[in-house]
């Protein structure tokens, strides 16, 4: 396991970092894409794929906090889904709201979620993956039996809201932007204030963390908000881009955003791996589909080969943590 | 502890009874036999499959892979059998199979030390795509009437089905090896302190290595009868069946972190569920609210034996005060 | 292979059991059936609209109405529903089969307890059910899919069909019956270049249009025979650069398409009526149940607002022609 | 040395696991300037204390008192709060995070935006390292540490918040003399600039070294609280035990008979080169060295439970198989490890089935293991050792850290050895056990056991050991018989000439 703190010389680091790996493989893959069909870089392309990742690096970016602490959050496909749902609600009765309100409510319905997780999980005593996974479910059957049947149609949707997808920033989608900013934002805490520190710090050692007097409840439920919260701003902009809206949005995301963590370089065990590693997993799942379905591989080997990537992934970062492990004994050495 | 685990396991078995009972008495057609054989068709994967994920859970790690391993070996028997070779050679071929699936996640996690969930996620994608890739849309049906039958039979025609005496016969043989052999004493050891068990001599890796394999091969024997029961081969089968198994071993007060949990315990736990959605199916419960059921039962199985036990601590602390002052 | 055990030549299949009551055409209409609709998967507004269809017909027919059915559309998760219908001994089942062997023993045993099985929508395989609705035939809808892939391409180049899931019997069928139309030489410019699965999905059937016109630069049409699938085309083109180059068609619900047909994303797709399904489900299994037909071919019933219709081979009962929906017509639908 | 108010004041508290009544009425002064010993038997309660004062566990009767007034800790974070620095008897870092992030966690130097100030924590780190004489990289990760620099990464972690209190639970345990020296020389300067320190240690020495004031416990129940100057080390154990105790080190003499094992030439890259002894039936042979010398590893690659690169180990003239226990375990080897916790006991488990792990196969009847022949085989050595445990079913993680102890070196005699490996056998273990320890290894040494002993503690390994092989960064220094071995020459010899 990696040093997520260790900071040897600058040149050393960057050569050592776990997400160099995914970086590599990233631009491999992109080139040998492009090479066999060139517009697999074109603009309307690269905007597919930053605004299929967008959705994914925002999930991932909680679910990394929530991991590093040592916990998982399986609700977070649910949880998407009952945002989704809700902000479309909103928006095809109240036309006339402003995006900002959309997007406040559905942070404030994945809040409140997370907080249900979060509170079960500390004070409950039950384990995340226990919680979440039940979660997972009344979620679901929450939004389900809210449902019914029905679908929020684009129809129904104010312009103003659908557009937001689509519309940018200096040529930058607005769902783009907001990805980046989340996953650099929480990137920069984790690494460099106390809370981000004491949130490793959890992850590595949970008894040590209570002895040395870190506010675990606090943080913990914060990690819990954040990852809800989060999620439930991932269904806005599902709602958004998507436009259509029934009660099975984001079933089985949990296994995608759980993915994007791990490939990133996020070990499970908690204490170590960044946030921006997640948000590069999560780019690096959806370039690997599109790039399949770009280079027409066949339909059925789609799947497969995903599958074999992850594992080629995670093999790979393993391969990294053994040759710092590796350097860090002769640095020691002193016979 | 060991007082604790006591009465976590009475506790789910007399729930799962209470509810079977209740449940006999106050729905309609719960308690006739063919309701029974229905159940214990519905239940026959879940519990198969959980078998080898509580021991691997016990170990403290878990096989996401199962499902998929299912539906890998659906897929191939469907291929098998279009290709002219006999139900008699498939059948054996496809555990195999599935056993070779569990030696490659074995080894992922074992030979190169991968974190379990990270590997199995993977290739949960993987042998779902491989399961595409050999029957892709297709379904393969017209497997022979005297297997199909077999697996929806019961012995006789009479009200016990065939396949409760494979779950009866496996679940035994899992539970002694579990609760009262060596082996099972070292997947406690495993789960609960990996180095103090090698630090006594326990083999951890290889030990690992072979759950997996087991969990492959069973994973691909219940393929088969998956199969055999639905009378079709599809790359689909089984799709999400190892939240279910995982939720269900859960139920059954395994820790997901290892070292702790039983065999009757999931046992229960895997007839509390589905005793329960049947019942509640045939109150005509919606498919949404049994979500939720599932849930909130999930969640309450671990939730209420902590909060009962800080309450009473709290009391107790409360009159030894009391009493002091 | 082979050696002396069981392969796919030697079985001897003794599966199916015919059940062939007599009929008796003056039979009257039962009152106080319990008839169970079972769709594919609930939340599916297209299966809504057809089970509301079948709720009037058995209000009509005084009798018990029931809908139930899983959350996904997996081949074997009908079956334990099929069982509980068994279990509360319904007069008559209307299902539609999402695979059409996985559901056969049930069905075959709920008939063995003297319930009717009608399928619609999908069927089962046929000597487990006793009658099938059929919306259209499939040569029809084939020829049709055709038909308006030619118009819409004006004359030649390439097309790609976007389906539902890769097993889904219908589609599958009209996608069949829609290449030997393309080889005709009336068709001989039309290049069908791929078929897409969306899993009737609504996000995978967007993410499949996109990776459609990223891999095929020269498409000009794209067929999807799926409500799902053409909503979700349609979207995408309408949001993206392809607007107005791209043209979509297909199987769609006026109510989800209104928007795409006034904004010129969709000139022109078809449909039969949903509801009618279900309503006409409703009374041919009322007429079973009555002893009115046994499911024979030529045998007659009367199907309330609809009017008379026969059993042809098979057991099927085929709805009647779809209706094409255009920007001059759209707006007298309303499903 | 005024005895003003006390800076803490420990009034009549009382604390119970379930049934256990671990700690009954104890009342105890801390003032500031002064170092203050706790002592008593394992389970005596200690730690029980320690955690109180640490916010870990509340009281259930009784008071803390800070300058006078009633304090009531809902957590760690309060007791930090209030000025109190803990180094746990079991070592608590972060193993992702960097020596230095695990000493400021908490109060990191921030800079103007609150962001951490790496530079200064990384400053921060290598002073109090200086400071303590340690070499340890600041940005190295916890993971892979040795207990004993573990330990002093504790140490310095206390150290650094600058505390008005300053509480030690068996600190030293894991230390060897010149650490521990040093160690004391820094908590002397805290004291004398006004902190107050409760010292935690079963070693008497180090109690008259530091202390001035003392609180002896037995069975939970406070004894006496006095001027250690008042007291002799006879009177403290005596308070301690209840009654008066025999000769400390009790070594048969022995003829030794075959080889049992012959390590020579082993290496590992990176951990220890070279190594070459042998080691006879009836024999005790100490490993003696620094901390960090190798000695664990050595023993640990012998055993099988590491790998080694190069050289051979044989038992009573075999090859033994490398990097296989179940191999050492079958050619009569047995290894008690220095961390219990890690690699001893299984803290979930009950004792009986920690005592009787590496046996199950060997109790098993057709391949079945039920509980009873479990229990007597536990029941055997754990009396043997005058373990005190509630029942055996209990699990092993609720005793206290001596009688943890004594399970794996149940665990371990159970199995019957020829060859006994004993990494600190008797660390964290208080007087009476200790002797008992003692006592057991001669005497299992004088019926042909072969015994390895690893030991950080000069008088045990003078004490106990036919031959002393002194181990320095890897390699073997010397190689010392009883006659030869003396404090000085082993010192010598583990420190090289700078030490002189
Ligand atoms: N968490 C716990 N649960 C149950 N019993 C406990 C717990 N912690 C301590 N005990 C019991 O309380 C008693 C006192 O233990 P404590 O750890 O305070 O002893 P100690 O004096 O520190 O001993 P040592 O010198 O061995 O460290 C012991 O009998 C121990 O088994
Ligand atoms: N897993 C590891 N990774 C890196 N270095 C290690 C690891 N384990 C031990 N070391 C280093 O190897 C050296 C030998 O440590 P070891 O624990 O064997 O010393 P020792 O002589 O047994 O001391 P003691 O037992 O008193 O702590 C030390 O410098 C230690 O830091
Ligand atoms: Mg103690
Ligand atoms: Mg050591």
């Amino acid at each position: 396991m990696t040093p997520a703190a260790a900071r040897p010389p600058i040149k050393f680091d960057i050569l050592k970092t776990r997400e160099l790996g995914i970086v590599l493989a990233l631009a491999a893959l992109v080139l040998y894409t492009t090479i066999n069909n060139p517009r697999f870089l074109s603009g309307q392309s690269v905007r597919d794929n930053l605004l299929n990742t967008a959705i994914l690096a925002v999930m991932a970016t909680g679910q990394a906090v929530v991991v590093i602490t040592r916990n998982i959050d399986l609700s977070v496909g649910s949880v998407l889904g009952i945002s989704a749902f809700a902000v479309a609600t909103v928006m095809s009765d109240h036309p006339g709201l402003p995006m900002i309100i959309a997007i406040l409510v559905g942070l404030a319905v994945g809040a409140a979620a997370g907080l249900l997780n979060g509170v079960l999980v500390r004070y409950g005593k039950v384990p995340a993956l226990v919680v979440t996974l039940g979660t997972l479910y009344m979620y679901r059957g929450i939004t389900y039996s809210w449902a019914g049947g029905s679908q929020v149609n684009a129809d129904e949707l104010p312009a103003h809201f659908l557009n937001f997808a689509n519309d940018n920033l200096l040529g930058v989608p607005w769902l783009v932007l907001i990805a980046l900013l989340v996953v650099g934002a929480t990137t920069w805490v984790m690494r460099n204030y106390r809370v981000g520190r004491e949130l490793y710090a959890m992850g590595s050692s949970p008894p040590a963390a209570e002895l040395a007097g870190i506010k675990v409840a606090r943080n913990l439920l914060g990690a819990f908000v954040l990852s809800g919260a989060l999620a439930g701003l991932a269904g806005v902009l599902f709602a958004a881009r998507f436009g259509t809206v029934d009660a099975s949005a984001g079933t089985g995301y949990e296994l995608n955003v759980v993915a994007a963590v791990v490939v990133g370089g996020v070990a499970v065990f908690g204490g170590s791996g960044t946030v921006w590693g997640a948000g590069l997993g999560a780019l690096l799942l959806t370039v690997i589909s599109s790039a399949l379905a770009v280079l027409d591989i066949n339909q059925f080997w789609q799947q497969a080969i995903v599958g074999a990537l992850i594992v080629l992934a995670i093999g790979a970062d393993r391969l990294v943590a053994v040759r710092i492990a590796r350097s860090l004994r002769k640095r020691d050495a002193h016979v | 502890m060991s007082r604790k685990f006591a009465t976590w396991d009475t506790a789910i078995i007399a729930l799962t009874v209470l509810v079977l009972i209740i449940a006999s008495l106050v729905v309609d057609n719960f308690g006739t036999s063919r309701n029974f054989t229905f159940m214990v068709l519905d239940l026959l994967p879940i519990i198969l499959v959980a078998l080898p994920m509580t021991f691997i859970i016990v170990t403290g790690e878990i096989d996401l892979s199962v499902a998929s391993t299912l539906g890998l070996t659906s897929s191939l028997m469907g291929w098998f059998w279009n290709h002219g070779l006999s139900i008699e050679t498939i059948i054996p071929l496809c555990i195999v199979i599935g056993a070779v699936a569990g030696v490659l996640n074995g080894f992922l996690i074992t030979g190169l030390g991968l974190p379990s969930l990270a590997v199995t996620i993977g290739t949960l994608a993987l042998y779902r795509g491989l399961a595409l890739v050999v029957l892709g849309d297709g379904a393969v049906a017209d497997f022979p009437f005297n297997y199909t039958g077999w697996v929806t039979g019961t012995i006789g025609g009479g009200a016990v089905p065939n396949v409760l005496i494979l779950i009866v016969v496996l679940a035994l043989i899992f539970g002694v090896i579990l609760h009262a052999t060596p082996v099972g004493r070292s997947l406690y050891a495993i789960g609960a302190n990996a180095q103090a068990a090698h630090f006594a001599g326990i083999r951890v890796a290889r030990t690992k290595f072979w759950l997996y394999v087991v969990s492959g091969a069973v994973a691909g024997l219940v393929g088969v009868l998956w199969t055999l029961r639905y009378s079709s081969a599809r790359a689909d089968n089984g799709a999400g069946l190892e939240l279910a198994v995982v939720a269900a071993v859960l139920l059954g007060g395994v820790s997901i972190f290892g070292g702790k949990g039983s065999l009757p315990g999931v046992l229960a736990g895997v007839v509390l569920l589905t005793a329960l959605q049947n019942a509640l199916r045939l109150e005509d419960v919606s498919g949404q609210a049994l979500n939720i059921v599932t849930g909130a039962l999930l969640v309450l199985s671990v939730l209420l034996p902590n909060l009962i036990s800080s309450i009473r601590g709290n009391w107790q602390r409360r009159k030894l005060r009391q009493s002091a002052a | 292979a082979g050696c002396g055990g069981t392969t796919k030549d030697n079985q001897s299949d003794s599966a199916g059991t015919q059940a062939s009551a007599t009929a008796d055409p003056n039979a009257k209409l039962k009152e106080g059936l319990k008839i169970a609709y079972l769709p594919k998967q609930l939340n599916n507004p297209y299966s809504d609209v057809e089970t509301s269809g079948g709720e009037e017909a058995v209000k009509e027919l005084k009798g018990e109405y029931k809908k139930v059915g899983p959350n996904d559309a997996a081949a074997s998760s009908q079956v334990s529903y099929i069982n509980t219908l068994i279990q509360q001994q319904q007069d008559v089942i209307v299902v539609a089969a999402n695979d059409p062997n996985a559901v056969c023993p049930s069905l075959n045993q709920a008939r063995t307890a003297k319930i009717k099985v009608v399928t619609f929508d999908s069927d089962a395989s046929k000597d487990c059910r006793d009658a099938f609705i059929n919306q259209a035939t499939t040569q029809g809808i084939g020829e049709s899919l055709a038909k308006m892939a030619l118009e819409q391409a004006g004359g030649s180049g390439d097309i790609a069909v976007l389906s539902a899931t890769p097993n889904a019997t219908n589609q599958n069928a009209w996608i069949e019956v829609m290449k030997t139309e393309l080889a005709k030489p009336e068709y001989s410019k039309l290049k069908l270049v791929k078929i897409a699965y969306g899993n009737d999905d609504d996000q995978k059937s967007f993410q499949e249009a996109q990776g459609l016109l990223q891999s095929y630069p020269n498409l000009k049409v794209i067929v999807a025979p799926t409500t799902v699938g053409i909503a979700a085309a349609a979207r995408y083109i309408s949001s993206s650069s392809y607007k107005g180059k791209v043209q979509v068609t297909g199987l769609g619900l006026p109510n989800q398409m209104r928007q795409y047909v006034k904004d010129g994303t969709v000139k022109k797709f078809a449909l039969w009526n949903p509801a009618d399904i279900g309503y006409l489900a409703a009374y041919a299994g009322a007429a079973l149940a009555s002893g009115q037909i046994s499911g024979a071919e030529g045998d007659k019933f009367t199907a309330g607002k609809l009017g008379e219709y026969t059993i042809g081979k098979d057991g099927e009962i085929v709805l009647g022609p779809p209706t094409e929906f255009t920007t001059e017509n759209i707006d007298k639908f309303n499903f | 040395m005024a005895e003003a108010t006390a800076l803490l004041e420990v009034h009549d508290v009382t604390k119970s696991f379930g049934a256990v009544a671990a700690v009954q009425g104890v009342s105890f002064p801390l003032y500031g300037g002064e170092a203050h010993a706790l002592v008593g038997e394992n389970g005596a309660g200690k730690s029980t204390i320690v955690k109180m004062l640490a916010g870990v566990h509340r009281p259930d009767t009784g008071t803390l008192r800070m300058d006078g007034t009633d304090v009531d800790f809902a957590g760690p974070a309060d007791a930090k709060a209030a000025g109190i620095a803990v180094i746990y008897q079991e070592p608590t870092l972060f193993p992702d995070l960097s020596v230095a992030e695990n000493i400021a966690m908490g109060n990191q130097p921030l800079t103007r935006l609150r962001q951490i100030d790496r530079k200064a924590m990384h400053a921060n780190a290598e002073r109090l390292f200086r400071r303590l004489g340690v070499q340890l990289d600041p940005t190295r990760p916890a993971r892979g540490l040795s207990i004993a620099d573990q330990q002093l990464v504790e140490i310095a972690k206390a150290l650094s918040s600058e505390a008005r209190i300053l509480i030690m639970d068996e600190p030293t345990a894991a230390l060897s003399a010149v650490e521990v020296e040093r160690l004391f020389s820094v908590v002397r300067s805290l004291r004398d600039e006004g902190a107050a320190i409760l010292f935690i240690s079963h070693r008497f020495e180090e109690i008259t070294a530091l202390c001035e004031r003392v609180t002896i416990m037995r069975d939970g129940k406070h004894v006496a609280t006095e001027l250690v100057a008042d007291l002799t080390v006879d009177d403290m154990i005596r308070r301690m035990v209840g009654r008066d105790l025999s000769a400390l080190f009790p070594k048969q003499t022995v003829e030794p008979g075959e080889v049992m094992l012959e390590v020579s030439a082993l290496s590992r890259e990176g951990v220890f080169r070279d190594i070459s002894f042998t080691v006879r039936a009836g024999e005790i042979v100490a490993l003696a060295g620094l901390v960090g010398a190798g000695r664990s590893e050595v023993m640990q690659a012998v055993f099988g439970v590491d790998p080694y690169d190069s050289g051979t180990v044989k038992v009573k003239g075999k090859r033994l198989k490398p990097g296989s226990p179940r191999a050492a375990m079958a050619a009569g080897l047995a290894l008690v490890p220095e961390d219990r916790r890690q690699q001893g006991l299984v803290m979930e488990l009950s004792i009986e089935r920690n005592v009787t792990l590496p046996r199950a196969r060997k109790l098993a009847r057709l391949g079945l293991l039920f509980g009873g022949a479990e229990r007597e085989a536990a029941a055997t050595w754990t009396s043997k050792l005058q373990t005190k445990l509630g029942s055996l079913s209990d699990a092993v993680g609720t005793l206290s850290g001596g009688n943890q102890q004594k399970v794996v070196l149940a665990k371990w005699l159970s199995t019957s050895p020829q060859l006994l490996i004993v990494d600190e056998p008797t660390r964290g273990i208080d007087v009476g056990t200790k002797a008992e320890v003692h006592r057991l290894m001669s005497s299992l040494a004088a019926d042909g056991l072969a015994v390895v002993m690893v030991s950080s503690e000069l008088p045990e390994v003078l004490g106990m050991a036919d031959r002393v092989v002194v181990l320095r960064e890897g390699r073997v220094a010397a190689i010392l018989s009883r006659d030869e071995a003396t404090g000085e020459s082993v010192m010598y010899a583990a420190m090289g000439q700078e030490a002189a």
